[in-house]
């Protein structure tokens, strides 16, 4: 009954089921939904004591599906994950048409990225990676008209990654004869080493892509921010871990075996350490909560890349670490401003202000989350990027561990920022009547909130399954805790010193910019506008939002000014339009047409040597 | 005697095509045409007496019925009767 | 009677024939002709596969022996096609059905089976001049159907169309000449065993001539100027026709001629780079487009591409993979042809901008316009993905990454195309609304192929292991002509 | 020989002559109307000869080409009238030496009902 | 410029293919199916016309896609000028001469074109060429009389029956004989009329056709639409 | 010789015409000499120097003195194909003429992207 | 009735002349053509006037063909002699010529006569009224027009159809 076929039939008959169900018997789609994604819950955390590998011949290939540690770890954060989000969705999306459409997708992806993480050879990977994509490109653009150009952004990238993915797994069929991802980690090195690193360059292209690598990121901050959230959450929560999932592979597996692992580790942990701290910057800038969140996740990613490139235990312990964590937090922020969103309609920030006591669980949610984003103990952020940071020093890379330093305290004023003008400022008339979420979609977010508390203080529950799913890689023996962690980096320093040490200063910096900000901010509703003779610009909006952060944005300008999506745009406007050139063949007039014919006859038979290359 | 019937046929022909090919007008041309039909016809029995083959006759017969109605035709097309 | 090859000729004939006194009787039975046949058809393919694919039935028709009469050649290869031809003509039939309705129909149904006998007649003749008339059978069907609708952009596509068809049969029958000259024989079998007489020269200017003249119809650039206006501007039904049987048909006849009588490699590489050029000039050109069949219409041009690469590798994986990559392009083209003939008649506009908001009018024809969308860029779990896959791999075992590279960006600049009418058939407002409703006739063809074309994505096993032996058959050339002539295995040495 | 065959050969000879000189008049005449009256004229009886002239020569084949001759002889006249008609109906005047020479200008062709 | 091109390039085509002509040796007797047909065919098929018999016989199933050919082009022609409103020919009648020859040679021509698909096997002749010859009668009438009508109703029955009749003999030899086309009749004394098997059987047939079908092509151009 | 020859150039002078000419009544004439073209080097393939038809019309008559009957049946089928095309071919040049109000081609194309 | 039997019987004779033979065979194939042929046409092909025959028509047709075979090897001379002569002496018109006929048939005999006789044409046939383009007009006078184109013919012609 629990096996990796019972998984997918479910998911996807539940997938099609629902689709039905919406266009028979309303009632029963919701049902369906839920129990689907629940057995999904069910299934995958009873597989590894029931399943074993499935093996079937499909076409020329073998196919193999089996359970693995790593595989695992992420399968329940795919299972989990879709399942709140899942909740939460049913009362989010309430009001909307095509449901049918809606949760036929969300299901698929659900499904597709557990045939990801469960397969053992590059073609079911490849399936599962493109159904994922195109399921997933469905509920990107399921909502507005923009969504028209940002979802086609987001397969193109996707597509490109998927075909360099394509290109490598064919490569290897063509010199190794096989699609499986054993036979090849054992087969890898009798690649030529030319082709071991495009190998190597197209899957990281592949995989980078989905977890918004620079410079592919461009397609993630709109995708995010036009789902709709409950997808939003599972989007940067569980489906960008899968591009983190296959990096791991690529990198550990793959590369590690390379002549060129050195040079790889290097490139990548610096495109992740870049990565982190440019979206950092983005999303400073961002007044959209969802964008800014969305910015956000690019970062963690770039985080969590760099911790798989050091490939050190322990940074890979932190990248892992860091990427059950986020797959929480994230979908745990997205769903509070989703909560927002459902309430006030919007998630502009300069508009929403002073919900907290409106909405207090989905403001817990929030905070909890922006704690475990900024690192900050006691919560599992903390525990998870300090043993970055160690990793990164212990391998050398100190350079690096100054970027990434940088960009984890940049990374606090945006998340200040989320917090204050959504939750925190002052309230306003408008949102007088504004009611806490409901309970479908508060009991979600507060029960991950906590969960990631308990994290906190218990990091075993991430870090045993984690030292296990490491055991894919190689054999890393280390028992890990707080203090064997201080213990390894040479210093005897009371932990529990530090932590609350840094709890502290984080809680008092809170404290004071929350005043500053109050002060300096004059009371008068924050729209009424008040001119005092002078028109006031967008700019001088009077929210202590935009006020506060003027100062970074200018700073950061010149990064921003040289925007990698509008260089994209310009080169696929001028490919199109270049593509333009061929109205002059297909000039629409017959009689050219057959002259073609004949020109084409004409060249054939004066060139007929050449071209079939045969002495005539 | 059958080279001199087979060099006067030719000159017909000749003469006939070099005014279908002149013209000037269309029906100067359909006209010709007409001629060069009649000649054909008388050309094909003759022929089948060269090469004494009775079938010949036949295409002959043939060609005469159809060339006749398509030239019929031509002058009808000519007149604007179609 | 016992079942036999011919019947795929026969009997869409015969009917063809009768549709005018069916007619005469009641005009709405004609309708029901074309299904009846092609359910039949359907009967005739199943009984008979099993016996192709086990050995080839070689049929000579009149009873003659080849060389001296026409045989049809009935093998895998054959099988597999006319059961696809077969298919493809019943949900056609189908969606016509409530489709074509405008008189007068029952020539429609007759040029539809006289299409049917045409293309089944280039499947399975052994001869070459018996394929010739076939190919100008299902041409002249397929110019007239062009026509059908009777308006200003279909008579100049016809017209079109038929002029450049004219050069296509002038050079074949040339070609044709000029093989009787040299080798004294029309039956395909014997041909292949005489041209290895034939002077290379001579080879090779026949060759040309065969390229030229079938490449039209195969849709080669720079020979398909004519296909995107035919496509577009004939009734959607018979774009479908033109994608899922015409160009597959002449593709077949193109590959098997230069399988059989030109089998050398410079030639295969040669197609090689004519698929590349193809494709990517359609896919370039489909990506500009502002009417959604004509988009359609560079797209099968630029799948046709992608065919004639698999073919040019000259690999058995190859061959097979474009077997597949035929199958599929068939079955899906048709779904998108049949889903964007129910948009343009809903939006009233041949242009994709009017598709706008369409999906939430018309969900399930949006739905099955989404689902082919998908499935023709080769998007897992739908059959395209496996056809893709393959001539991929087949490509790349011939090292030549660079065509691997090249198809990528072909499927990529597919998907900004496709997947840009999807999002305006979900995403953008919705204008007015349209009342009438798709006819269940419709749906239901389009659920038929949307089914097949998941099922074959889930199990493409079941393809494949028909594909196999017909590659195979394609493939073996001495093993055609011992069948084809009826040789001991022994007599026969060829050598190219 | 027999006299037949001789009748016959002098009925080809005749027969050439005529077809020689029907072309050379549709080739020299100045106008479409004089053409038609040499070739018409000339032709068919070139052919009649011709045609009968072999029908002599070859006693067994007589009744076709017969046939042929009798064809020739209703269908000829019939196609050069036709043409006649049809070159006036297409404005081609014939060349005339004084003006009132043609009697056919302006004359309305009846267009009955039947 | 266009006219430049095109004189260039069908220049190089005609080079070409006159070359490739050029070599091959003209009027010499190749040793190729045509000489086993001239040797053999009058003993299988019984039809002195070898053309004939290669037609029908050795290469019947081409025939059958001549006759579908035919057939499709009617079809083809009656779809695209097709009209709802009906359509007429807006000819003038022929002058008196003309109308009344017509009448008078008609008739003849008809009974021609009947002869010549009669004798398919035996003089070279066939079931396209009398065929034809039919629809040469038929139009004489149409061009002579702006009010002749053809039957519609008994050219379409003769089209379609005489289609049927064709694919009905082949299936016959495929019942009763061993495969499609198979005569199945006696081949009787060449040179006579019955003679030859199902070849005279398939000739009326497609002469019928031909003329019908023909007929009904030139009725449908010859009328104008609106 | 001269036959190859003819033919071809009969071909050549059709294709120019299709090629060349603006109106497409011309054009469709010029399909048709191409066919002629054709046609007609088919039957120059079939001739055997000195032979003749071939039908037994009458005792005497054997293979070796007969052109080859191969050729003649093929043109058959050709020509009748040939008709076919033009058939429908006239048929459209009506169907334009009637929307398009015009024989040239330059002005027959709509189709375009 | 007997305008059927007169029609058969020259459809008959006609396809035995097509072929030459007394083949029981042929004759039979013939008499069934022909019967077929025959229903559909023989209406208008009598309509023309030449149901039935009597000895005095024959006679008459024998004189005309007589008359008509001297006539046309007249014109041809005529021809000959303009077509070889290097000045071409012509001097052509058309002229209308009235006829005496009544039956259409005799008025296409008559015309047909005329194109192939001496210097004549018939352009077009209009009630009574023959267009004839003349090779060289000698007179303009109907009366003499009349006689020196027509009046042998009409006289025999009368006879035959009338
Ligand atoms: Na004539
Ligand atoms: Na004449």
């Amino acid at each position: 009954m629990v096996s990796l076929t019972t998984l997918y039939e479910i998911t996807f008959g539940g997938a099609i089921l629902a689709f039905i169900a919406q266009h028979t018997i309303k009632q029963l789609r919701t049902f369906i939904v839920i129990v689907t994604s629940a057995l999904g819950v069910y299934i995958v955390w009873r597989l590894p004591s029931q399943a074993t590998d499935i093996s079937f011949r499909l076409g020329d290939f073998q196919i193999l599906w089996g359970v693995n540690e790593y595989s695992q770890l992420f399968a329940l954060l795919i299972a989990v994950l879709g399942f709140f989000t899942l909740i939460y969705s049913i009362d989010f999306m309430k009001e909307r048409e095509r449901l049918g459409y809606f949760y036929m997708n969300f299901l698929i992806v659900i499904g597709g990225m557990y045939g990801i993480v469960y397969s053992q050879d590059l073609i079911s990977l490849f399936f599962f990676w493109e159904i994922m994509t195109w399921s997933s490109f469905m509920l990107v653009i399921y909502c507005c008209d923009d969504a028209q150009s940002i979802g086609l952004k987001y397969f193109v990238f996707s597509a490109i990654g998927a075909y360099a993915m394509l290109t490598a797994i064919v490569l290897i069929w063509a010199n190794l004869e096989t699609t499986s991802l054993s036979v090849l980690f054992e087969n890898f090195t009798n690649l030529s080493s030319g082709l071991q690193i495009t190998v190597i360059v197209l899957f990281i292209v592949g995989f980078g892509v989905k977890s918004a690598m620079m410079p592919f990121h461009v397609w993630a901050p709109d995708a995010y921010a036009i789902s709709p959230t409950p997808f939003t959450a599972l989007f940067s929560g569980a489906l960008s871990k899968m591009g983190i999932w296959g990096l791991g592979i690529v990198l550990l597996k793959l590369a590690a075996q390379s002549g060129f692992y050195v040079w790889v580790q290097d490139i990548v942990a610096w495109i992740g350490a870049i990565t982190a701290l440019l979206a950092t910057f983005y999303a400073i800038v961002q007044t959209d909560a969802k964008k800014l969140l969305a910015y956000s996740s690019i970062g963690q990613l770039g985080y969590i890349i760099v911790g798989l490139a050091i490939g050190t235990p322990l940074s890979i312990m932190s990248a892992l670490f860091l990427a059950m964590l986020h797959g929480i937090f994230k979908a745990m922020l997205f769903m509070s401003a989703g909560a927002v969103f459902y309430r006030t309609g919007s998630t502009d920030m300069n508009e929403v202000t002073g919900l907290i006591r409106k909405m207090p669980w989905t403001f817990l949610t929030a905070l909890f989350g922006i704690i475990t984003v900024a690192g900050v103990p006691p919560l599992g952020g903390f525990a998870a990027k300090w043993m970055l940071y160690e990793a990164t020093i212990q391998s050398g890379h100190y350079f690096l561990v100054i970027v990434l330093f940088a960009a984890s305290t940049a990374a606090f004023l945006y998340l200040y920022r989320f917090i204050f003008s959504l939750f925190l400022g002052q309230e306003e008339k408008e949102y007088a009547d504004i009611k806490e979420a409901p309970l479908t979609m508060t009991v979600p977010m507060v029960i991950m909130a906590l969960f990631t508390l308990v994290v906190g203080v218990f990091p075993g529950i991430f870090i045993n399954p984690i030292g296990n799913a490491m055991g894919y890689f190689g054999n890393y023996t280390f028992n890990w805790d707080v203090s064997s962690l201080l213990n390894e980096w040479g210093n005897h320093v009371d932990m529990m010193t530090v932590v609350m040490t840094i709890g502290a200063i984080f809680i008092i910096a809170a404290i004071f910019i929350t005043i500053k900000n109050y002060r300096t901010t004059r009371y008068v509703t924050t729209k009424d506008i008040h001119t005092s003779g002078e028109i006031p610009t967008e700019n001088e909006n009077l929210t202590y939002a935009v006020d506060f952060y003027k100062p970074f944005e200018r700073a950061i300008a010149p990064v921003l000014k040289r925007s990698i999506d509008k260089t994209y745009n310009l080169i696929a406007e001028n490919l199109e339009s270049a593509f333009d050139f061929l109205r002059y063949v297909y000039t629409g007039n017959g009689q050219t047409y057959a002259l073609y014919v004949v020109l084409f006859l004409a060249v054939l038979m004066v060139f007929a040597e050449l071209i079939f290359g045969i002495q005539l | 005697m059958t080279i001199f019937y087979l060099i006067m046929i030719a000159l017909a022909i000749i003469f006939a095509a070099a005014r279908g090919l002149l013209g000037p007008t269309a029906s100067d041309r359909i006209v010709a045409l007409d001629s060069l039909t009649t000649i054909t016809t008388a050309g094909l029995v003759l022929l089948a007496f060269f090469f004494q083959r009775y079938i010949y006759v036949d295409v002959s017969l043939v060609y005469g019925v159809l060339s006749f109605v398509g030239v019929l035709t031509l002058a009808r097309y000519m007149e604007g009767g179609l | 009677m016992s079942l036999s090859p011919v019947q795929f000729i026969a009997v869409p004939l015969f009917a063809a024939f009768l549709i005018p006194l069916i007619g005469k009787a009641s005009k709405e039975t004609v309708k029901l002709v074309p299904g009846i046949v092609l359910l039949y058809l359907s009967y005739v393919a199943l009984n008979l596969f099993p016996r192709g694919l086990e050995r080839p039935i070689v049929e000579h028709i009149a009873g003659f022996n080849p060389p001296f009469g026409i045989t049809l050649y009935y093998g895998p290869l054959a099988a597999f096609l006319t059961t696809l031809v077969t298919l493809i003509g019943f949900v056609i039939w189908l969606y016509s059905y409530k489709f074509i309705i405008r008189e007068p129909f029952e020539k429609y149904y007759m040029l539809f089976m006289l299409l049917i006998t045409g293309s089944t007649g280039i499947i399975l003749t052994g001869d070459i001049f018996n394929m010739f008339v076939f190919l100008e059978i299902t041409a002249i069907a397929a110019y007239s159907l062009t026509a059908f609708l009777r308006d200003k952009d279909g008579a100049e596509a016809a017209f079109k169309y038929l002029l450049i068809g004219s050069f296509s049969s002038t050079f074949v029958l040339l070609a044709i000449l000029l093989i009787y000259m040299q080798t004294g024989t029309l039956n395909l079998a014997d041909i292949a065993l005489k041209m290895a007489d034939v002077p290379i020269t001579m080879k090779i200017f026949i060759l040309i001539l065969f390229i030229t003249g079938l490449g039209i119809e195969a849709e080669i650039f720079p020979l398909n100027g004519w296909a995107p206006d035919a496509y577009s501007q004939a009734p959607s039904p018979v774009g479908a026709v033109f994608g899922g049987i015409v160009v597959k048909a002449t593709i077949y006849a193109l590959m098997r001629i230069v399988y059989l009588m030109f089998n050398f490699h410079s030639v295969l590489h040669f197609f090689v780079i004519m698929g590349v050029i193809t494709m990517l000039i359609a896919e370039m050109s489909a990506m500009r487009q502002h009417q959604i069949k004509r988009m359609l219409a560079f797209s099968s041009i630029g799948q046709m591409g992608l065919v004639i690469i698999a073919f040019g590798l000259g690999t058995e994986p190859g061959v097979r993979a474009a077997l597949f990559q035929m199958f599929n392009h068939a079955l899906i083209k048709t779904l998108l042809f049949f889903s964007a003939g129910y948009l343009v008649f809903h939006s009233g506009s041949k242009h994709i901008s009017a598709l706008d908001g369409l999906g939430r009018d018309k969900p399930l024809t949006s739905f099955f316009f989404a689902f082919g969308a998908l499935a023709i860029i080769g998007l897992p779990p739908f059959a395209g993905f496996w056809s893709k896959l393959y001539i991929l791999l087949s490509v790349a075992d011939a090292h030549l990454v660079t065509v691997v590279v090249l198809i990528l960006i072909s499927a990529v600049i597919e998907i900004v195309y496709y997947l840009r009418v999807v999002s305006r058939l979900y995403f953008k407002r919705e204008t007015a609304t349209d009342v009438r409703r798709t006819p269940l006739s419709g749906l239901a063809a389009m659920g038929i192929l949307a089914v097949v074309i998941l099922f074959v994505g889930l199990y493409p096993n079941t393809i494949l292991d028909w594909l196999t032996p017909a590659a195979r058959e394609l493939m073996n050339t001495s093993e055609y002509i011992r069948t084809g002539l009826h040789l001991n295995s022994g007599l026969l040495s060829i050598n190219f | 020989m027999s006299v037949l065959t001789y009748l016959g050969y002098a009925m080809v000879t005749v027969g050439v002559i005529f077809l020689f000189l029907g072309a050379l008049g549709i080739f020299r005449m100045p106008d479409v109307y004089n053409r038609l009256q040499a070739g018409t004229k000339a032709t068919t009886l070139g052919a009649l000869g011709t045609i009968l002239g072999v029908g002599l020569l070859q006693p067994e084949w007589f009744w076709k080409t017969l046939i042929i001759a009798i064809f020739i002889a209703i269908s000829n006249p019939i196609s050069s009238h036709a043409l006649a008609r049809g070159s006036y109906k297409i404005g081609i005047k014939p060349i005339t030496k004084e003006d009132d020479m043609d009697a056919y200008a302006g004359v309305e062709t009846e267009n009955e009902e039947e | 410029m266009r006219k430049v091109i095109a004189v260039l390039l069908l220049g190089i085509f005609g080079y070409y293919i006159f070359a490739l002509f050029v070599n091959v040796p003209f009027g010499v007797r190749h040793d190729n199916v045509g000489q086993h047909y001239l040797e053999h065919s009058v003993q299988e098929t019984g039809a002195v016309n070898i053309v004939t018999a290669i037609v029908v016989s050795h290469r019947g199933f081409d025939t059958l896609g001549e006759v579908t050919v035919l057939f499709l082009a009617a079809t083809g022609l009656g779809a695209i000028l097709y009209d709802k409103k009906g359509k007429k020919r807006r000819l003038q009648n022929a002058s008196l001469i003309v109308k009344v020859a017509s009448k008078l040679i008609y008739p003849l021509i008809i009974l021609l074109g009947a002869y010549v698909f009669v004798h398919g096997h035996l003089t070279p002749g066939g079931g396209f060429q009398g065929g034809a010859i039919i629809a040469t009668g038929v139009l004489l009438m149409f061009i002579s009389y702006r009010r002749f009508e053809t039957n519609h109703n008994a050219l379409s029955w003769v089209e379609s029956l005489a289609g049927m009749t064709f694919v009905t003999i082949g299936l016959a030899g495929l019942i009763w004989g061993t495969s499609f086309l198979q005569n199945i009749l006696p081949l009787g004394t060449p040179n006579t009329l019955l003679s030859a098997g199902v070849i005279p059987l398939i000739y009326i047939a497609v002469g019928f056709k031909v003329g019908a079908e023909l007929t009904a092509l030139l009725d449908n151009m010859l009328k104008t639409i609106k | 010789m001269i036959y190859y020859a003819a033919s071809i150039l009969l071909i050549l002078i059709g294709m120019y015409a299709v090629l060349v000419k603006k109106n497409i009544i011309k054009i469709v004439i010029g399909l048709s000499i191409i066919d002629s073209g054709v046609h007609l080097l088919f039957i120059a393939i079939g001739y055997v120097k000195d032979a003749t038809a071939p039908i037994y019309s009458r005792p005497g008559l054997e293979a070796g003195q007969m052109v080859d009957p191969v050729p003649q049946a093929l043109v058959l089928t050709a020509i009748v194909i040939g008709l076919a095309v033009t058939a429908v071919a006239l048929s459209l040049v009506i169907r334009l003429y009637d929307h398009h109000k015009t024989l040239n081609i330059n002005r027959i194309r709509k189709l375009k992207w | 009735m007997s305008r059927f039997i007169f029609t058969f019987a020259v459809y008959f004779l006609i396809w035995m002349g097509f072929t030459t033979s007394f083949d029981p065979q042929e004759l039979i194939a013939g008499a069934v053509l022909s019967l077929i042929i025959t229903f559909f046409s023989y209406k208008s092909f009598t309509d023309l006037g030449l149901s039935f025959l009597n000895p005095k028509r024959l006679f008459n047709i024998v004189k005309y063909m007589f008359v008509f075979i001297i006539a046309l090897f007249k014109a041809n001379f005529d021809v000959a002699k303009r077509v070889i002569n290097p000045k071409l002496p012509i001097n052509p018109g058309i002229v209308a010529y009235k006829t005496k006929l009544k039956s259409d048939t005799a008025k296409v005999f008559l015309a047909n006569s005329i194109t192939l006789t001496p210097g004549t044409l018939t352009v077009d046939v209009i009630g009574d009224t023959l267009y004839i383009h003349w090779i060289d007009v000698i007179t303009k006078d109907p009366q003499k027009i009349y006689s020196e184109i027509g009046e042998q013919f009409e006289v025999i012609l009368k006879e035959i159809f009338e």
